[in-house]
């Protein structure tokens, strides 16, 4: 199995979460993040001085799927999240040695 | 029978009167909610529970020291006062006749000591934003009852009192010199003893640090604004209709022009219409226009309030270039418009003119020596006793842990 | 022609008063805003709908109810009123008698109701702060609309009314008995029958369960104190300006004292000075000064408002100890300070003695077991028909879920 | 002498009089921090700044533009009035004659031009809510001005500066149509041209874009209940007793009624209690009361009030069937029920009759009329010059980064 | 070792922290997310138009633990936090390369 | 290549952030979690009562590097995160088998 995490433009995950959807994916986690990276932030004001906020607000997805799912969720990602502009995010992918599903304590592939 | 009829009409304008200067007083007790939110607001949440809870103990200490001698300091009467300083005993009490027309046709006794106690507390109040994010609470308590009870009726009793600057016909209507620039020296002392908040300055670099909730912000400017109508409104001293009136609009549009102009200004400066200067412009126009609330027509109350609310956008950052930290800009606000206010006096309006203006600089040059004195004398002695600054470790973790041991927005996940 | 001039000064001394009680009655209104804000600020942001809209809605039923038979119950006039209970008819109507100083000089028909009317839906708001974060919705508005409807009216009439309490002497100037502690017991009988919230009491072990958000605490008290210059000052029921303004100054003196007082004892007891227990010492002392705001002194008031501010805090814990579960504290300021607030009208001031003690005693005591029994009865008919309490998974996943499938702030990703 | 004594005794009643009239306005005025409030509330938090910036500074933009030369086109007087349009005359200014009972026995002419002046800003302020989360900022500046300065006065001049309307006999107390109507028709058109949301409307399906903070929105609310009282109580220009009191009665029972209304309809409608709900139906009750708040009794205030309150519970879910966005639901509250509020005049109470009705009809016709053309021409030159709506990446990623490179609640870490 | 990390439901979070550190587990890091899964979220209201919220409020507990530990760890949380409806959550498990304890710069299984 | 996840102290993010960056890692993203471990969190009051709140505030620090460079990463992390005190915080080591970047779909390496 693995676990996809993409960190992406917060206004993409609804999309994302829909594609995913109609694609059979029936589960991920989502959480806030800030990210640093080429796109460099925004310049700020406050009070007459200028400053560089330099974390962006990104969104992290996580995925965890079977091996052979892992190709088209991280198509699905690149499609929907993609706009061309820097920032638009990374798609980072691990392997998972188990996964446990609490309700019924199946593991492995049943409990995703 | 006609002496009864006139004394009842007299009473019944006594009444009004009295009405009025309540209604002010709740409206300057309000005030102090505005200060609390306002600088709630302009700090981080970190350090939100000890703003409030300096912003709601300071009215209930203002009053109660006010009570045991404050009043009888700032107003000794006649017998009891000198040029410089005077005193009448401990307490508040009156006869029957402090709660008739004989002791004043604008007020009674009770309600005269209750608007001046609530304005009393403002004067603390404007300290503690200055000071904010990094003061120790308990030395901040010495220094508030101090300030309260002892620099601010010293002062208060010069002009009002019927002290030097009174007889030397220097004019402060609603106190943009006895209330606002004795509150705005003694922030100056305070930040200048206690040093910036860590972080604020980088070599050759200004670190913003911004407030937390900017909706606290705006609340607090409208309650301000609102305050107001009671603090210079009320200071007509009676509900006569043409001098009151006059007092609201002319304070109405200087805090409107203040705030397009501070709008403007930072617009062109920083090329983004900031917020947080529209708010302290409207502050800007409120202070500028009190000394001479009651002089001015529309047309001068916009110019003082336009220029007031130009003045602190650039004195926001003229403090920032010389690196004194001041969370909420109540420098700016309330000491440079408080000055620029004062001379406004001698500047536009039916005092305007040399004299006056002289009679200006001289209220406003006694004022900051004696505050500045005072109360330098007061932070250092607090220094070298108890301290007057938090640890390194509780200003980066946040007062609200250090001092309170609690949280203003405890909630980690809000659904558990 | 004298004649003439004689009713034009009353007129307008008519006119004064009433403008006095209109005022009165719209600070007495913002009072809600200061409970709903406070409220909210106490409790977890996963009930925060569920208490804003029990908030907002009380004043509106507790208006309505009042318009259709509350206030000719709580009011009804010589003719309709025995000493227990009184009632003249539905709904409210004027000739315009009712709109002249015939009626009486203090105010016309139409301010004496919604005055009234605004005070009423004060006592369900207290009770709305002690059952907050468990309780069903639908339940509690019958609740409230019997409460204002029918409780309240009832025990305000033996006093206010011209009933038995008064006859009896007993003494509550503004309602420290007839509003807070009605509220109060009301607030205890609710604590009792629902039990307390989940997770609160663990074996041996209190489990506090900080409020989500301090700002909106803070706004809270300080709206109430503003809230309590009409709530007090508009109980003489004229502008009386002696009257009034010793009122607005026994007030302020008691508040300050009870914050003051609740900041010392509560920085001894857990030597951290809790911003939540000054909060409670202003109520405190506002509510303990509420019975005799008008007989008191300067001294008497900092002495009422002090013991207050300390009771609360005490008390607050006590109630803990008991394992009696009000996240707001509303039994320990409105009840507590409500009861020592009666008796202090028996202790301190001008009517102080013995027999004015006896008077109050019997007055807090046929309170007490009149709104004991007839909330109990309301508590329980409710928990054995509809139920009173939310499900265990409702109230830990919140009641914005559960009662209103709605979040108070829905935001996730701040920036989506 | 006795000419002295009537005099004194008509100077009081003036003074009185200007007392309430002022008091009025600093309730009108609060109005304004009850709309910021319940406009940040009701939208998403990127776009706050954005909302808190447009309510700070229309209120200051307003009461210069009126100053400057509105007031004089809005009440030009008689020498200078058409029945459509006059204007007297840039500036404000009054000889003595404007502070005593000569200019009008309610109010000095300085109380005369604030109240007028905080009323007109009120008009902007509603469309500003409709619009929010889209519009650019200049030229929702621009489009302010215009409206502040123009359009409304234009109208107030038909009915309260003595023009066609007034003549007509068309009634509208306080405003239903001359203030709300007038600020509901700018808010359509707004809507219309600017087009809904990113993301409100999709194919056969409507999205709820939920507010980010419910306690700002019920703090609004109560705010704007509490201004109310002044806006609907000084529109009585005096302060008769009778009058105001009556007036300070329906707007309550109205309040409340259309509050409980709202809350069955959407209860029934949706199956669970919606507080936006109940805070629109409180607004929609004080806006359907506005046009006829002196005209009506207990009775026809709560059927009127209760009739709007259901009212914005369809017209909220009939608009957003449109696909017309408004965010903060200001057609719902002041186009629709400020029709209904101004027809009601000719439907109940002491006007009511099919003349009135007519009356009413054709005042209603020609605000729209007048309202529509004049805002859709602003609208459209705005467009096509420099544009009215913000980017699509901008509208994304909130305006407060785009406008004001600001964030309303900046703290990524709370504890850093 | 071991990296675990359960996606749980809120209120449970006080449960499983008190019962890991019974069994001897010093030290977790919490987080908050949202989930998507089979437990489809609540349908909430605003403003007379019913939406369904897709994602639920969950909490993410991460535990680095020893190999020999981590089965015991699974079983604790498996324990705590079922509750047998949809929604209970899954638990993932990881292999981590190192750890290392900034204070002390020891690594391995020492640093934790 | 590697993630590296650093759990330390919130004040100390920005200098992190500014050595990193200095050291020309070009990328992180940052989130906020709570943290329980040897340091044990705060005494609180609330109306009265004690209680210990057992969360701490922690920083998450994500980092995906070369394999080479992780140790670098490493080094400057626990140079600029040590104060000396219990709850310095952990570092974290994965190996990690593939990162992409989603707007130029480059992965491995050139990915980050
Ligand atoms: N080396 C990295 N390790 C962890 N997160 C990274 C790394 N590089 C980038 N990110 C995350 O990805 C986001 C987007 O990266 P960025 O370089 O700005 O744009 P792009 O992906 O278009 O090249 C960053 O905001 C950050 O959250
Ligand atoms: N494939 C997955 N990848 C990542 N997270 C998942 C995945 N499936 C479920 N989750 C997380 O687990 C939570 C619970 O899953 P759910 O399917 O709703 O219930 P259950 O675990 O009882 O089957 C989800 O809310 C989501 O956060
Ligand atoms: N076994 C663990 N698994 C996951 N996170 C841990 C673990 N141990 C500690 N942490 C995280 O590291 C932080 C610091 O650890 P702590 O033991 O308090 O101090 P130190 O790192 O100085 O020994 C904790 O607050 C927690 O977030």
């Amino acid at each position: 199995m693995k676990k996809i995490e993409a960190i992406i433009r917060p206004h993409k995950v609804e999309d994302l979460h829909t594609a995913l959807q109609e694609a059979g994916f029936n589960g991920i986690t989502v959480s806030e993040v800030r990210g640093y990276g080429r796109q460099k932030g925004h310049k700020e004001i406050y009070r007459g001085s200028e400053y560089n906020l330099e974390f962006v607000p990104k969104v992290k997805i996580e995925l965890v799927c079977s091996d052979d799912a892992a190709e088209n969720a991280i198509k699905i990602i690149i499609e929907t999240s993609k706009t061309g502009q820097v920032g638009d995010g990374k798609i980072f992918v691990f392997s998972i040695e188990d996964a446990i599903r609490i309700r019924t304590e199946e593991s492995g592939e049943q409990a995703i | 029978m006609e002496v009864d009829l006139t004394q009842s009409i007299n009473n019944n304008l006594f009444t009004i009167n009295n009405l009025w200067m309540m209604i002010a007083t709740a409206l300057v007790f309000i005030m102090h909610l505005g200060f609390a939110t306002l600088e709630t607001g302009l700090t981080r949440s970190k350090n939100t529970v000890n703003i409030l809870f300096k912003n709601s103990i300071i009215p209930a200490l203002g009053i109660l020291t006010y009570t045991l001698w404050g009043f009888n300091m700032m107003y000794p009467g006649e017998s009891f006062a000198g040029s410089f300083f005077g005193f009448s005993g401990f307490g508040v009490f009156t006869d029957a006749e402090g709660l008739t027309p004989i002791y004043n046709i604008g007020y009674t006794y009770w309600t005269d000591f209750l608007f001046q106690a609530m304005f009393a507390a403002t004067a603390a109040t404007i300290v503690s934003g200055a000071v904010a994010e990094r003061i120790k609470l308990s030395s901040f308590l010495i220094f508030s009852t101090l300030f309260v009870g002892i620099v601010y009726p010293v002062v208060g009793m010069w002009k009002w009192g019927g002290g030097f600057l009174n007889e030397l016909g220097f004019y402060d209507f609603a106190g943009s010199t006895i209330v606002h620039s004795v509150g705005g020296w003694g922030a100056l002392t305070g930040v200048v003893f206690l040093g910036p908040r860590l972080g604020k300055f980088g070599k050759n670099k200004i670190n913003p640090i911004p407030g937390h909730s900017m909706p606290l912000a705006v609340i607090g400017v409208f309650l301000l604004w609102l305050g107001w109508f009671g603090f210079n409104g009320g200071s007509v001293l009676s509900a006569d209709p043409g001098l009151v009136s006059l007092v609201l609009v002319t304070t109405s549009l200087a805090a409107s022009a203040g705030g397009v102009s501070a709008m403007i200004s930072s617009w062109m400066y920083t090329k983004k219409p900031d917020i947080t200067m529209v708010l302290n412009g409207i502050l800007a126009g409120l202070v500028g226009i009190t000394a001479g609330a009651d002089l001015m027509g529309p047309l001068s109350s916009i110019i003082i309030g336009g220029i007031s609310g130009s003045l602190v956008v650039f004195s926001v950052v003229f403090f920032d270039k010389m690196k004194l930290d001041d969370p909420v800009g109540a420098m700016s606000v309330h000491l440079v418009c408080g000055i620029f206010g004062t001379l406004a006096v001698g500047l536009f309006g039916s005092k305007a003119g040399l004299d006056q203006l002289w009679a200006q600089v001289i209220g406003i040059a006694s004022t900051a020596v004696f505050v500045v004195i005072s109360t330098s004398l007061m932070w250092y002695v607090l220094k070298k006793t108890m301290g007057i600054r938090v640890s390194e470790l509780e200003e980066v973790e946040g007062l609200d842990f250090g001092e309170h041991a609690m949280e203003a927005y405890p909630e980690f996940e809000k659904v558990s």
